[in-house]
């Protein structure tokens, strides 16, 4: 296997309080070969999305980049200046934003928006072609070019973010619940254009959602995220046919076909204080498998190739159902 | 840039003629509620030099058909809507018989000029530092010194001017203590004047800028704060635009908006509130003219004073109309 | 479970119930800190007014009752006088005691601001509310009124006040300056509304057949008030400074001390050639007391509606 | 749009037509006198001074008309300007005035006969003229008609034998002007604007806008020519409004002023310690020189209590005069002794007042005062203020806002009236209301004024204003704010007919002093009105550039320099160093 084209190790993000940190992203690590999917996967404020920021360096206050290493093309992000950073940024890692609606600047032209940041990054602005071109990449009709945004629908916005995150043939893209709030047929459609693009690219991606029926048929691998930590990673078919962690059998088995869709199955049990995490598994309070051995701390290990989970009971588990 | 659809036109112009209507009844009702005879007041204004004056009744009764206060009430309201189309509100009883329209004729170019230019300033001014308390890459200077500075807000504009000119006229003489143009220049388009009228307005000018862009930094700090919170302004820093850009086309751009309607509303009260900093500078604007008529309690120039800053708004209010849908093209020309 | 165990269970559960409380305490957000240190402010220039009544001799607000223009405890004026214990913040011109006239004055300033934009929030809740809810011609009218209101000057209305009743009152001022500081609320109520009409409960509580006034007052109010309250205070300091223009023009209240007035005859004499500073510069120091009040109980106000502001 | 682009072509047009007088060529500083404006200069344009506004004191009346005599505070004395003197028919209602010979227009015409008959002649014909003086001549003159060129002859419509000084004298701030006939012939006197204008002073006018006029010396004057007296030393003179007390003691400091209007002492004392060349009236406290109003309080006689003499006197008692004197002047000026203005050309009336036994005393006599209040039977409240019939002893004095000086000194007499039993108020009201519709029409019951002003070199002037011909009942008007007390009765009648014989006695009549005090007595047992304090000016007057100022030691004549009499100020101020 070649060299990851992203790699993180022991990435922290805190959000400060009045009474300690809370842990927002936890001592997460992972690789990103390159033109792989990776999916990201986790319930709400599981800690994805802190995640992504603290890849791009976007915590903002009160959180904070508390420890850890990303290293992009073999560069370490963290240690680069604000400067060097924002250089790198759409140029080698770009963002297929979560809300698409209030993504773009009301008060520019949707070219004007994807010119300006061409012209950031390699001082002259491109020309109307070359717009164009990438209009049609993702299926806009060349019409919008000297449109605002509100006169855009949802499904077209989100193409621009796409049309816009390939503009300067990123090496990463991070694409952050890119279809959620789009209806169920547009979504698809929307998923089949970044699936498309990707494709025609070659780009490595990093897919946030929680939607793992979309993940089945857009990711290569997936990292299972709850409560600020990765609980488990491996590749996709792996990941279907023998979660190792509890909670990913959870997230699996509320997916009941490919087509059907219904809400994720509710757990039983109390979240912990997120400032004060309980020692030992991070989801012990909600597992239905819970015991003694639980309350150790519990490192990433190799359940088998390519898949590695955080429970002590992995093996044991497999097979059963929850 | 579209055209302006005609019927969004004759709508808004509706709407100014009717606010001009409106407001301009209103000031010629307001002093009529009082009690005082201006006729007397005139003649009483005379008499005040010396304590004497002959002849009363007579001067009296001219005095009230000059002023046209000897007709029914009805036919000097007509009279005086009829004479506002051409700015015409009769004649000054406190410099009588000069006519108002003269005394605002000398008045207004001033305060068009270089108090519009100030207000221009502190709008600009005001904006630009409420937009530096929210951004992330102000100097932390910044964070602490805007704030201090909007406590000069608290302070009434006479002594802000009167510090000013105490400090850089009278102890530094860094620029002159009082009027608009030096007494060695030829006025006229030359440069010569310009300078001077530049170096005599900017005590002035900076007087009104220190005690009123506090009230711009408010108002855009809120604003600022929220565009803030927007995907927008987020996706553009993933986008790694320089720091200076998004604060100017992403996050400014968007906060100021409502900022140019509040200024457009906000115009003819600004020109009223500079009072007395024209009276200390002798600075004869509108301003001035105000001052001294309310001073001697002289009706038609108040009227008048009013009527051109009841103008003034509404006319600002209308072109911001017009041109909003430019300046926000989520915002269209439509009938309402 | 041994004893120690058992021991470190209590310490640890009190050290637990104590940070639980103060996290309690913390996460009020409004025990915010500049939120206090402005209210504070305020209530200090109250009680300047309440205790300096109890305490001070307010006879000496009268003019003749002390020296002329004495300094300050500790300073000379330019004729070599020494400020004396018996006027401790010096006198003005006229003989007056310069703490008296700010133990009468502060309040009033504070006093007329809050009445006025009192005043002034609640008629334009009322009109903000029937613009927004009740529409058509009655929205018009009130926005037309307001942009009509908008345009007169403040002063040409007090002028004639001053001609018809030779002097203005403390609540006659505040009434008029209500009648300048209702627009804004009005503007930003009837924006609200009309776009929480369009929110999910208020068109719930309209299916389950709520009243009108029910909907505007029991569902939308409660909403409304952090904005309320952000412009309630921006009105008070507006109120306060036009109140205090008006008062430095000369056409504030004649007989009531007021800090505007109390400027006003400072400049008018020449105060600040004579180096008298203690006699315009102590009232402005209170207005900007009162200024620095108000502008950290709004800055609070957003950080208590907007947490991304609050500090680490 | 359109209306927009209106308004702005408007102004823009107007901008230049503001400045389209072309200014002359650079004048140094040390050539330059610039006087003091404390009136915006609302019509720059117009030069008509038979209109009112701000058309003569701006240097038009100061430099370039000049009149035809001037008073001299000092001596009492007219001394002769454009005329060379005056002859009165024995019952003083015919006046032949003789004018100079050799005096010129700006433009090189003569100044003669012919145009003080026209001038004279234009304020008589026209009604609308509204000017004080215009309308003075109005009242008093018959006719009037040229002898020869340097004669002329005024018919009165009734004996006057100040018939000279109140027309011609600039015995208070003016004197009626006499305009250019070439010029004024044929134009409608109401509206003409008289731009631009010319005069037959030594400085002609050279700009103007709302905050500065400009005149500029004309080294052809026919004064120089004819050796009726040199060409005065400033080239030009400027009138240039300063906007208030703070910025006329700024422009004093760094000497961009030369004359400046009334500042307090202590303003002044900052002045002077900053720029020691600045100097006043008198060289050490209290600087100021007196105002020829002296102030008052006058006290309507119809309302009751104060209907009673007795009660009016009473309050005279109680007023501490030197306490006005110390608080609302600083010290700058003394109590009054009498209803006079205390110049040196009144002394002899006012010594023979004091002989009489009537002067006033400058402290209170509140025990006085209590007692007689006492025996018009009030008593003493629980809290202090007088009762009768459950009624309160109460009073509301009616003050002139304009001025922290009338201000200040009634709310000093405000205290001293509380303090001594009477529930007094001061209420404040503005300019124009209170000289239009407090004081004539006798709505009030108290008020601060100056009304008995008018004398400075004989008597008749002020005591002519309180005779009981000019009484009428309150709500009407009293005929030129004459006797506004509406005083009557015996002792308003004695008086009055010892003031009437005075009316026709020419001046300096010995037996006036006599007669003077002989109408006191009246007044002084009624006191319709209560004599406060001497009013005083406190004008700074800097040395840097210009020496010659009139002062206490070198009085040709007062300082007030918005009067027509400044003519003989910059006659006499000389370079500096």
């Amino acid at each position: 296997m070649s060299e990851p084209v992203l790699s993180v190790r022991g990435l922290k993000v805190y959000y400060a309080t009045p009474d300690g940190d809370v842990l927002a992203t936890d001592d997460i690590s992972f690789d990103l070969e390159r033109g792989e999917t990776l999916g990201l996967v986790g319930e709400s404020g599981s800690g994805k999305t802190t995640a992504t920021s603290g890849i791009l360096r976007m915590v903002s206050s009160p959180g904070r980049i508390a420890g850890g290493r990303v290293t992009l093309d073999g560069e370490d992000m963290i240690a680069l200046s604000d400067e060097e950073f924002r250089k790198r940024r759409w140029s080698k890692l770009a963002l297929i934003p979560q809300g698409a609606m209030n993504s773009l600047n009301p008060t520019m032209k949707i070219s004007a928006q994807i010119a300006d940041v061409v012209r950031t990054h390699t001082g002259a602005a491109p020309d109307r072609a070359r717009v164009l071109e990438l209009f049609q990449m993702v299926g806009l009709p060349e019409r919008i070019y000297e449109m605002y945004p509100h006169e855009l629908s949802g499904g077209m916005k989100q193409r621009v973010c796409i049309a816009m995150a390939v503009a300067l043939n990123p090496t990463v893209i991070i694409a952050d619940e890119a279809t959620s709030a789009l209806d169920v047929v547009v979504q698809r459609v929307v998923a089949q254009t970044l699936a498309k693009v990707r494709d025609a690219l070659g780009v490595s991606m990093i897919m946030i959602g929680h939607d793992m029926g979309l993940m089945a048929q857009m990711v290569d691998r997936i990292a299972v995220m709850y409560a600020g930590k990765i609980v488990e990673i491996a590749p996709v078919a792996d990941m279907f046919a023998r979660p190792g962690h509890p909670y990913s059998k959870i997230l699996i088995e509320s997916v009941p076909s490919l087509t059907e869709r219904r809400p994720m199955k509710i757990t039983e049990g109390i979240t912990h204080d997120p400032r004060n995490p309980p020692e030992g598994c991070i989801f012990q309070l909600r597992c239905p498998h819970v015991n003694d051995g639980c309350t150790k701390p519990q490192p990433m290990r190799e359940l088998r190739p390519g898949q590695t989970v955080a429970c002590h009971r992995a093996e044991e588990l497999e097979g059963a159902h929850v | 840039m579209g055209r302006i659809p005609r019927k969004y036109l004759i709508n808004r112009l509706i709407t100014l003629a009717l606010t001009v209507l409106i407001a301009a009844s209103m000031i010629w009702v307001i002093p009529r509620l009082s009690p005082v005879d201006p006729a007397e007041i005139a003649l009483g204004r005379m008499a005040s030099g010396a304590g004497a004056v002959a002849n009363a009744e007579e001067i009296l009764a001219q005095l009230r058909a000059q002023m046209g206060i000897d007709q029914p009430l009805i036919v000097q309201y007509f009279k005086y809507l009829k004479g506002a189309l051409v700015f015409d509100f009769g004649l000054s009883t406190a410099t009588f018989p000069t006519p108002v329209s003269a005394l605002i004729a000398q008045a207004l170019p001033w305060t068009l000029g270089l108090m519009i230019l100030s207000l221009v300033i502190t709008f600009v001014i005001g904006n630009l530092l409420g937009a530096l308390m929210v951004w992330d890459h102000s100097p932390k200077l910044a964070k602490v010194a805007i704030p201090a500075a909007m406590v000069f807000t608290s302070i009434p504009p006479i002594l802000s001017g009167l510090l000013l000119m105490w400090i850089f006229a009278a102890k530094l003489r860094w620029f002159p203590l009082t009027g608009a143009y030096g007494l060695t220049v030829d006025p006229g388009w030359n440069w010569a004047f310009v300078q001077s009228v530049l170096h005599h307005g900017f005590l002035p000018a900076m007087a009104i800028v220190i005690v009123t862009f506090g009230f711009w930094a408010l108002g855009m700090r809120g604003l600022m704060i929220t565009v803030q919170g927007e995907d927008y302004v987020k996706l553009a820093e993933a986008k790694g635009l320089k720091p200076r850009y998004i604060l100017y086309r992403y996050m400014i751009r968007n906060a100021i908006l409502p900022q140019i309607t509040a200024f457009a509303l906000k115009i003819g009260l600004l020109i009223a509130g500079q009072v007395l900093v024209e009276r200390i500078f002798a600075y004869n604007g509108m301003g001035k003219l105000l001052y001294d008529a309310i001073l001697d309690q002289d009706f038609p120039v108040i009227q008048g004073v009013s009527y051109v800053i009841i103008l003034i708004t509404a006319l600002s209010v209308f072109i911001v109309d017009l041109i909003y849908p430019f300046i926000d093209p989520r915002i269209r020309h439509e009938g309402g | 479970m041994t004893s120690t165990d058992h021991q470190a269970e209590i310490a640890a559960d009190k050290a637990a119930r104590k940070r639980a409380k103060r996290m309690k305490r913390f996460d009020n957000p409004w025990l915010n800190p500049k939120l206090i240190w402005g209210a504070g402010l305020l209530l200090a220039i109250v009680a300047l007014g309440l205790i300096g009544r109890m305490l001070w001799n307010l006879e000496l607000v009268y003019t003749g009752s002390t020296p002329l223009k004495l300094p300050p405890l500790g300073f000379e004026n330019l004729r070599k006088q020494p400020g004396v214990l018996d006027y401790p913040l010096g006198t003005d011109g006229s003989g007056r005691d310069i703490l008296a006239l700010i133990i009468m004055g502060a309040p009033n300033s504070l006093f007329v601001g809050l009445l006025a934009s009192l005043i002034g929030m609640s008629t334009g809740i009322v009109l903000g509310f029937t613009a927004g809810f009740v529409g058509g011609r009655t929205d018009d009218v009130i926005r037309v009124l307001s942009d009509v209101m908008i345009t007169i000057p403040p002063l040409l209305i007090l002028v004639v006040f001053q001609s018809a009743f030779g002097d203005v009152s403390l609540t006659m001022m505040a009434l008029l300056i209500a009648g300048f500081v209702w627009q804004s609320p009005t503007r930003l109520i009837r924006a609200q509304v009309l776009s929480m009409k369009q929110s999910g409960y208020v068109q719930m509580a309209q299916l389950s057949g709520a009243s009108t006034t029910d909907i505007m007052f029991k569902e939308m109010l409660p909403n409304l008030i952090p904005y309320l309250f952000g412009s309630f205070i921006a009105s008070v300091t507006t109120a306060i400074v036009t109140a205090v223009g008006l008062e430095v023009l000369g056409l504030g209240p004649q007989r009531i001390p007021t800090l505007g007035r109390t400027i006003y005859e400072a400049i008018n004499a020449g105060a600040l050639i004579q180096n008298l500073w203690w006699w315009w510069g102590i009232p402005t120091l209170l207005l900007a007391t009162m200024f620095i009040g108000l502008l950290l109980i709004n800055l609070g106000l957003d950080e208590v509606s907007n947490p991304r502001l609050r500090k680490a | 749009m359109k209306l927009t682009k209106t308004i702005l072509m408007g102004s823009t047009l107007a901008l230049t037509a503001m400045w389209g007088a072309a200014f002359a060529q650079n004048v140094a500083r040390e050539d330059t006198v610039i006087f003091d404006l404390d009136r915006t200069i609302k019509d720059p344009d117009n030069f008509n001074w038979f209109t009112p506004g701000t058309k003569r004191m701006h240097g038009a009346h100061q430099t370039m008309w000049e009149p035809l005599f001037i008073l001299n505070y000092n001596t009492g004395a007219l001394d002769p300007w454009l005329a060379t003197g005056f002859e009165a028919n024995e019952d003083s209602t015919e006046f032949t005035l003789t004018l100079r010979d050799g005096v010129e227009w700006s433009d090189g015409e003569a100044f003669n006969a012919d145009d003080v008959v026209f001038t004279v002649n234009m304020a008589l014909e026209n009604e609308e003229i509204s000017s004080r003086e215009a309308s003075t001549i109005r009242a008093q003159v018959a006719s009037v008609e040229k002898v020869d060129d340097l004669t002329v002859t005024f018919a009165l419509k009734e004996p006057n034998p100040r018939f000279v000084v109140e027309n011609f004298g600039v015995r208070i701030f003016g004197s009626f002007l006499i305009m250019p006939e070439h010029v004024w012939n044929g134009e409608d006197p109401a509206t003409f604007a008289f731009n631009p204008p010319i005069g037959t002073g030594p400085y002609t006018f050279t700009s103007a806008a709302t905050n500065r006029a400009i005149w500029d010396r004309n080294d052809d004057w026919w004064g120089a020519k004819t050796g009726f007296m040199d060409l005065p030393e400033p080239q030009r003179v400027i009138f240039l409004e300063t906007g208030g007390a703070e910025s006329r003691a700024q422009l004093m400091v760094t000497n961009e002023l030369d004359a400046a209007q009334n500042v307090g002492v202590g303003t002044f004392e900052a002045i002077a310690a900053q720029n020691p060349n600045v100097i006043a009236w008198h060289s050490d406290y209290p600087y100021a020189a007196s105002d020829p109003c002296a102030r008052q309080l006058e006290i309507n006689t119809t309302v009751t209590p104060w209907d009673n003499p007795a009660m009016r006197k009473a309050v005279a008692h109680i007023i501490d005069r030197s306490q006005i004197v110390n608080v609302a002047y600083e010290g700058t000026t003394v109590p009054s002794e009498t209803m006079f203005a205390q110049y040196g050309s009144m002394a002899p009336f006012i010594d023979a007042v004091k002989e009489a036994g009537y002067g006033l005393p400058a402290t209170a006599d509140v025990a006085a005062g209590q007692a007689l209040i006492e025996e018009a039977g009030w008593t003493k409240g629980g809290d202090g203020i007088y009762e009768k019939d459950g009624q309160q002893l109460s009073v509301d004095i009616h003050v002139n806002s304009a001025s922290t000086e009338y201000t200040r000194t009634i709310d000093i007499v405000v205290e001293q009236l509380n303090r001594a039993g009477i529930a007094a108020k001061a209420v404040p009201v503005e300019n124009g209301v209170f000289w239009g519709e407090v004081l004539p029409f006798g709505k009030y019951e108290m008020s601060y004024s100056w009304l008995s002003c008018g004398s400075v070199n004989e008597p008749w002037a002020s005591m002519g204003r309180y005779t009981v011909s000019d009484v009428v009942p309150v709500g009407e008007r009293s005929p030129g704010f004459n006797n506004t007390a509406r005083w009557s009765g015996d002792a308003a009648a004695a008086y009055s007919a010892i003031v009437d014989q005075m009316a026709d006695l020419t001046l300096g009549d010995p037996e006036i002093p006599g007669m003077v005090a002989e109408a006191y007595q009246h007044l002084d047992a009624e006191m319709p009105f209560i004599p406060l304090v001497q009013a005083a000016k406190l004008l700074p007057m800097n040395t840097t550039y210009w020496t010659g100022w009139p002062t206490a030691e070198n009085y040709y004549n007062h300082p007030f320099f918005w009067w027509n009499h400044t003519h003989q100020i910059i006659h006499n101020l000389e370079k500096a160093g």
